[in-house]
């Protein structure tokens, strides 16, 4: 019983609010497949035909209770197999119980038989039990059903005031921001002379093939008389890409960095090993 | 009857406006702070025996009108349309046996729930998700609420029918404990751990 | 209370749970076709002095809380809240310019003012509608209240500091990032463009 059936279809869109009322007695002949709708699976089955025995719970016999349901499914089959899915492995597993129960005892045989049919005799109970407790509850006097609350109450209403602050500072501030914020400016949008990442990276390959010793990061920018070294601006944007562009190379492995303290010079070169591999 | 004093008074107009129950605590907040239980029994006791009660719920205190008076009463409207077998067993199952997880329901049951059965009994405001079990997978689990124990008629949970029987049956018990009891307890530890619950909601 | 009898008990919880107030003759026919007259005196009666009272308006009956304690179903709280940036800067072009229209206040702070904002103001009691101007469209202009001098420590309009006044103090730098800075800039782009703004919190 501890292998549960496999997630059964059936119950999926069990709708949870009963749209109408119990239908009509079925007919005989097809009885079966219309409660087999109803049923809430093989267990609530089970506690069913249990429960048609008319004896406590606790002294069925499970031997007649796994004929009943197997006599039960034998039709369903005939009827709706898709739908019976579970109810079958239920049968199969009953099917086999009652063999075991049936058979010459194995000593050996863990769990025994007896405590299987324990078990299932204990989730008949408890779900019995539950049953039983749902039914004695929707039976109770319901609020809004059998007994009411006041149809009209007034409503208890917690008024908020808000005590506002604000002083005389805030007031001149936000006023000089907005006037601030309002006045008329002119912007004009000057054109920043950068080195891109793209150019430092293609700058710093180019001259580092052309040396194996190490060299200052500082050699590798614009020198003095080439375009852009009187910006003060710009030098600092082509130093700040020259130092991601060696970075990158480095990371591609095709050149070396190295700094002997914090905030030292620092010097590149091109990888030693790797000459094949950028040429390539 | 005998006319209450003040205080009384107050809590008695104030139960009587309010559109919800309200624990003590919410009654003597509005009232500015005043001692209200010895009202709310007083008050309990005046209306003892007329056609409206004053009863508590889960803590929360609201008139209602008396039971026995259900017949000329009773509606049928839509707020009470019938739960399906599969939500009433769920409801029930958590109502004993919280907090449970769904994985317990259904072992209970033998199916699977439909995610819209739990569904439904939050939308009623009759179950909420109570946190989380601390085992493997962390599932969630759900315990009824105050407006479960006040639709019902409940005081608490201990007035749940029969809950005392189920609970000295062992019915309340998984079938693994029961088992055990019964087979004499070579696999007494079989059954669950002992757990922490995150009740933090 | 004296029990009533099964008749008044039946009229009161009819009463009780009804969502409006009920004529004799309908209660008569919920309960099928009883005398109620009686009952209900009984009941007024027993009602008397508590915190409900059964009262009859125009015909029809119903329970109501007690006159007296009509105080009861509202209560005030007051909290202490800071003027928000929108309104404060509402108020200051108000204290500036006044009178003024919405219109006007929007067109010198260059961003839309909530209807709730000048709410706010007014509900301070520092802002009033000073009548309507007499151009298309007639709307609403707005002045500061003798409260607001008040509140600000002003004996009048007059004492407001002047432009140049703010300009030296450094409160016309045109750095929105440095109010953003001084009111920890939770809102410091919000002048970029008109937006609405929601002076509900």
């Amino acid at each position: 019983m501890d292998a549960a059936p496999p997630a059964p279809s059936l119950f999926e869109g069990d709708e949870a609010w009963d749209a109408l009322p119990a239908s009509a007695p079925a007919r005989d002949g097809d009885a079966l497949h219309l409660e087999l709708e109803n049923w809430e699976g093989p267990l609530d089955l089970l506690l069913d035909l249990a429960r048609r025995q008319k004896v406590d719970l606790r002294t069925i016999s499970i031997l007649e209770l796994v004929d009943q349901y197997l006599g039960y499914i034998e039709r369903a089959e005939a009827l709706r197999l898709e739908l019976a899915a579970d109810y079958l492995v239920m049968a199969a597993w009953l099917a086999y119980l009652k063999s075991l129960l049936l058979l010459p005892r194995d000593p050996e045989m863990q769990p025994s038989p007896e405590e299987l049919a324990l078990r299932l005799q204990l989730r008949l109970q408890r779900l019995g039990a539950m049953r039983e407790a749902g039914a004695r509850l929707m039976a109770r006097d319901r609020l809004g059903r059998d007994v009411f609350a006041r149809g009209a109450p007034e409503g208890l209403r917690v008024d908020r005031r808000h005590r506002w602050q604000a002083d005389l500072f805030d007031l001149m501030q936000a006023y000089g921001v907005v006037k601030a914020r309002t006045a008329p400016v002119v912007h004009i949008v000057r054109e920043r002379a950068v080195m891109t990442l793209d150019s430092a990276l293609a700058r710093l390959s180019a001259l580092l093939g052309a040396s194996l010793d190490w060299q200052d990061l500082h050699s590798f920018l614009p020198s003095r008389g080439e375009a852009g070294w009187e910006d003060p601006a710009l030098r600092r944007s082509a130093l700040a890409s020259s130092f991601v562009a060696a970075l990158e190379l480095a990371k591609q492995g095709k050149a070396e960095i190295a700094q002997d303290e914090t905030f030292g010079p620092l010097r590149l070169r091109r990888a030693t090993g790797a000459a094949g591999a950028v040429a390539a | 009857m005998t006319p209450p004093d003040d205080l009384a008074r107050a809590v008695e107009a104030t139960l009587f406006a309010s559109d919800r129950p309200l624990t003590p605590e919410e009654i003597s907040r509005h009232l500015g702070g005043a001692a209200v239980r010895a009202a709310l029994v007083a008050l309990q006791r005046d209306y003892a025996g007329r056609g409206v009660e004053l009863v508590e719920r889960g803590g929360r205190w609201h008139f209602q009108t008396a039971g026995d008076l259900a017949h000329l009463l009773r509606r049928e409207t839509e707020d009470v349309r019938r739960l399906s077998r599969a939500a009433t067993e769920a409801l029930a199952i958590i109502a004993y046996h919280e907090p449970v997880s769904r994985a317990e329901i259904e072992a209970i049951r033998g199916v699977q729930t439909a995610k819209g059965t739990l569904d439904v009994l939050m939308e009623a405001g009759w179950v909420r998700v109570a946190g989380r079990r601390e085992v493997p997978g962390r599932p969630t689990i759900y315990a009824t609420t105050s407006e479960f124990l006040a639709h019902f008629g409940l005081s608490s949970r201990r007035d749940l029918p029969g809950i005392d029987e189920l609970r000295a049956a062992g019915l309340l018990d998984p079938v693994d404990d029961a088992y055990a009891l019964l087979t004499g307890g070579e696999d007494g530890d079989r059954g669950r751990e002992p757990e922490k619950e995150d009740e933090s909601s």
